[in-house]
């Protein structure tokens, strides 16, 4: 039985760790940087150590500095969080070599999931679709024109040695197959100096969904259905959701059995994720295999009511899965929306600092899993996720109204927050109709970008609120004075005293 | 005391006639309002005007007359004019004529500062690459300039609004 | 359709209830006394309105001012909340007499279910079990002694004119039922000038476990399960959960049968509560309706799914119930606590005052309503209820370690507050194991005032944080020096601003 | 500077030694701490001592050498003794001496005061009725006194730890 957790992570995730430990009567170890001295995780753990300078590459993503750590804290297992060494086979062997358990997949199933061209062939061998193309480089022009027509337009051409969009063509028009070709693998030369391309399916509507599995190290594999991921930005998720408004049962049970031989090939054991791409055909596509916890697993966790990190810890230690398949359902609908500290009027520009003031949301059907307090600055050098907003209700739509309900709530000021942006997208026809694809924010976006009009008399409000705010400033300010800015300024009061004391 | 106040490009004038505890009648452009106001958690203020109840939070920035001003769906920069303000708004006007301030709007790390002083660099070009985040951030000469001065050096931890580097 | 309402009450309710109406798009109109400018249901509200000075009797309980404003506001509707003017019969009348919707059941439900006499019959005409007595005045010695025989001992003998305590006796032995009937009598002529005396059977370790009903104006009425009440310190309930650990299937389901009966009987619509005592031997007895939403109610919600204010409302616009007894069914466990403004170390206290610093648990599982901010003054007037804090978790074990957790990670200071009593609650074997009734804190007393011993490296370091603050401020007070205690200060650095601007 | 601290019943003498930023070394009755503590919010202190992760809270009280420290699951009275405790300590002895003064630890509303200065009230008498939050406390003497002083009336709202009523 694992008795102490150390958690190589911070922010919200590591405190989320924290959290199921505690209840376990597990003890947990932080880690921190030193940027992180006042991070939330360092205060919420029962130990913690400091391991190195604020750049991640010295601290988080240091495996020598953390396994001492586990080492000198006497910690018997090691959980990843997501993100940083979460999906490094190197760390996860050398844990095991340590002696220490990982809390997650061993080294070979996260190294072969992270190979997309080995993990691709894996998933073929074990009947999972994939998107359909070559799995080969290709170097011969009348080769690749029948592949294309084989696999049927639109398709996208890159270049094998490919990266960064160079030596990409995407093509709609048979006439244009060869000219894209020949356009593909002249840019792919000067870039890469290697003409090789290869080919595969453009899917053009995608939506994103997953599928969250669990393996035991006894070989029972379960799935715990899916979440919608399709309203993303730069291929970053904003907001998720489960049920997903595209599925259907018969879709739900194809994807979640595909999905858990997907983890069946990989051997996997731990908690991991199944991405799919699925066109507006429910066609689907295996996309890739996250073998971490992800960001967005509480709208599972509210669903079908379990607690995965819980799940981890218990698979970790050898126990056998207790879930069965038969008996999961999902009730009603969750929303997550992720709030970042990043300024959406400014092309989301990324807005550390200090949080000034913070009112979270309360009540039914609401979950908050954040790190933030005030008086906290939030470092430069870390990820901006700054909380993951939950909701549930019975219903989508009740679901919606909880969401704009605790959006509306939910005070952060000190740095700019994506929260008016994710209350936009409540209310737009597209995200409230369930019809919505990858495309979702790009095509809404003069809608979401649009903020509400507050008024004149609005804005004379908060004219007259600087004004007072000045005014009694001033008045607090002036000499001679006391009692206005008493309850605000405990020191000056005590300068005073001061002034009468000896010692 | 009748102040001059900017948001939101214009500019208001706002005067108190009376104060009785928290209950304030004030004017802003001839328009005469009677409310509810008093500060219930630091800098933010509950406010009601006609029954209505407004939440209005107050940030100051860099001195105590620019604030940041939420309300419920929106965000404002206000800015108080007072005489210290016009006196030194007609100082810069001289001092900073031509002369170009480059300084990133967020805290960041400086990673590349690929000019030196004395360069002439071309419009477009790039004279610092700030990353915050995980994002980086190139900031860009406008017009063909020359670089004066360099504030940081590569790998310096800047605050927002830090003057990193000037050009002419 | 319902589109503004007047919510007459105040606290953590008050807002409860605006939450649900801004999810369905109702407009919510406070009141307030003079004590509560300051309180969140005012910041939280659309509208607001003062009503009068801080005593109840002068504001929340006055029918006038509240009619008065909900005419003013243009409400098309009042909740009543708990407390107040909630089981006011004439405040309801009131309200319909000015063609208000009461949120709540009707004058005649109430008053007739306010009478506990009248009740009594009622419960028994509908064939719902009471506690075995007599239901009219004694005051024949030999025909008590008669009943007692029929009824069995233990009993209670009460003054028929009587409360207090006084003219009141326990019997539990044959012998002494004569000398007892005596006593009683003689006490009561004493204390009220009348000597009749009536008989209940006397439970000996009662449970309090109550059902909660939902009942539309078309005849439907429901029960949404059972909650257990049986943490009670002087009749004043502290934790509540649901599912009962007491509770059979079987039982569930004859209860709740009664319960509907009970409903039924006092011709109910709108959310109520059937109270009963339930003896060792599971035979339960009718104890009173409560004829509104109870504190308690977020259990509920959270083990069957709904939103008990939202079918409040749409039962207030007259709307058929859509919820089915058939399809109801209770999903894990949950568990509230009441936070109070109270010291248990001394005796529970009251503790009025300014909320200094606050961190809300937050995470899986975890639901908060509350009303408190930080620099907010909890003013004397009112009820000492701070917050409830809810638990869920598929299994009682896991709520309850999840409760321990979320009561480690609340922190209220500058008042004292019931968390540490709750936190040894959960510690407790007798709560631990689910067999505890009414008896359960009286007979914990010793174990659950009883503090974790800290150590004495845990208050040597208690020590050194309170010489370094002192030292601090010291050292940032002192003249010339600048920097320590500048985050603190922002007053200090406008004032030496201002010595530089010209105004 | 070295400080004497009352908690529990016990006077520990502090000491600092060292200070490097938030790294402090400190002598509590002749046991030597490393430590690393520094304030995170308003009178929270983070402290890791061998890494060990404390939070406490200070609240000051009536002054700034009165304090209520809240560790996990304890919560302390503590009191700065410095050179002015001594002082007026020295002199409260001689003033106050058999005199009685009754405050309520809360802060509440005056209900009732069924005495008024000059009388002789028993052992047990009631003097005075304090309401908070829908509960009635009653002081009452202690031994047979007369009343000296009455500070307030009913109807009045009080402080914690007003003096409401002296007797002698």
């Amino acid at each position: 039985m694992i008795k102490k957790v150390l958690v190589a992570n911070r922010g919200e995730i590591a405190i989320r760790v924290m959290r199921s430990c505690r209840e376990m009567g597990i003890q947990s170890v932080a880690v921190f940087s030193d940027a992180d001295r006042t991070s939330m995780h360092v205060r919420y753990a029962d130990r913690a150590y400091h391991i190195g300078a604020s750049p991640s590459s010295e601290s988080y993503l240091n495996i020598d500095k953390i396994i001492d750590v586990a080492k000198r804290s006497g910690a018997d297992a090691i959980h990843p969080g997501y993100g940083f060494l979460s999906e490094n086979a190197a760390f996860a062997e050398r844990c095991a070599d340590e002696g220490i358990i990982f809390i997650g997949p061993d080294a070979h199933s996260i190294s072969s999931m992270g190979d997309k061209i080995m993990a691709r062939k894996r998933m073929i061998e074990a009947g999972v679709p994939v998107v359909p193309g070559t799995t080969e480089p290709i170097t011969d022009e009348q080769a690749a024109i029948e592949i294309i027509h084989k696999i049927g337009l639109p398709v996208m051409i890159k270049a094998s040695a490919g990266g960064g969009g160079k030596g990409m063509r995407m093509v709609k028009d048979k006439k244009a197959i060869a000219a894209a070709i020949r356009g593909a693998r002249s840019e792919a030369k000067a870039a890469f100096g290697d003409d090789a391309v290869y080919i595969e399916k453009y899917i053009e509507s995608p939506h994103h969904i997953e599928f969250q599995i669990l393996a035991d190290k006894h070989g029972n594999v379960i799935h715990l259905f899916e979440r919608e991921c399709s309203v993303q930005r730069r291929h970053q998720k904003v907001i998720e959701e489960t049920p997903s408004p595209l599925m259907t049962e018969k879709l739900r049970n194809e994807m979640g059995q595909h999905a858990v031989a997907a983890a069946r090939a990989a051997n996997y054991h731990g908690a991991g994720t199944i991405e799919f791409i699925v066109d507006d055909n429910l066609n689907y596509y295996f996309l890739e295999m996250n073998t971490r916890l992800q960001v967005e697993h509480p709208i599972t966790e509210r669903v079908v009511g379990v607690d995965l990190v819980k799940e981890q810890i218990k698979i970790a230690q050898g126990e056998v899965l207790q879930l069965r398949q038969e008996d999961l359902r999902q009730d009603g609908h969750a929303i997550e929306c992720r709030i970042y500290a990043e300024d959406p009027s400014k092309n989301f520009m990324p807005s550390p600092g200090v949080i000034k003031h913070i009112t979270e949301p309360l009540g039914l059907g609401v979950r908050h899993d954040g790190y933030v307090y005030e008086g906290y600055e939030i470092p430069i050098h870390y990820d901006p996720l700054i909380s993951k907003l939950i909701v549930w209700s019975s219903t989508r739509t009740e679901a919606i109204a909880r969401m704009k309900r605790a959006l509306y709530a939910y005070k952060i000021t000190g740095v700019k927050t994506s929260i008016p942006f994710l209350a936009r997208i409540m209310d737009s026809d597209d995200f409230r109709s369930g019809n919505y694809n990858t495309h979702f924010i790009e095509n809404n976006m003069e809608f979401l970008m649009d903020n509400k009009p507050c008024g004149d008399t609005c804005e004379d409000i908060a004219l007259i609120a600087a004004y007072i705010h000045y005014k009694n400033k001033l008045d607090a300010a002036a000499p001679l004075k006391n009692g206005a800015g008493h309850a605000l300024n405990p020191w000056k009061e005590f300068g005073k005293r001061k002034s009468r004391a000896t010692f | 005391m009748a102040l001059e106040i900017k948001i939101n490009g214009r500019t208001a004038r706002v005067m108190m006639h009376k104060k009785d505890g928290h209950l304030y009648e004030i004017e802003v452009d001839d328009k005469m309002y009677h409310l509810d106001a008093l500060m219930v958690e630091r800098g933010v203020y509950s406010v009601l005007h006609d029954n209505i109840s407004y939440n209005v939070e107050l940030i100051e920035k860099n001195d105590h007359r620019h604030f940041n001003v939420n309300t419920l769906y929106n965000s404002y920069d206000v800015e108080i004019v007072d005489a210290e303000t016009k006196y030194k708004r007609n100082r810069s006007k001289e001092e900073l004529d031509d002369i170009r301030k480059i300084s990133s709007p967020m805290p960041g790390k400086i990673v590349k500062i690929p000019v030196k002083v004395g360069d002439h660099v071309k419009a477009g070009d790039t004279v610092v690459i700030v990353s915050a985040m995980k994002m980086e951030s190139e900031y860009k000469v406008q017009k063909d300039r020359v670089v004066r001065e360099i504030h940081v050096k590569e790998g310096d931890i800047v605050d927002g609004n830090q003057i990193l580097i000037v050009v002419e």
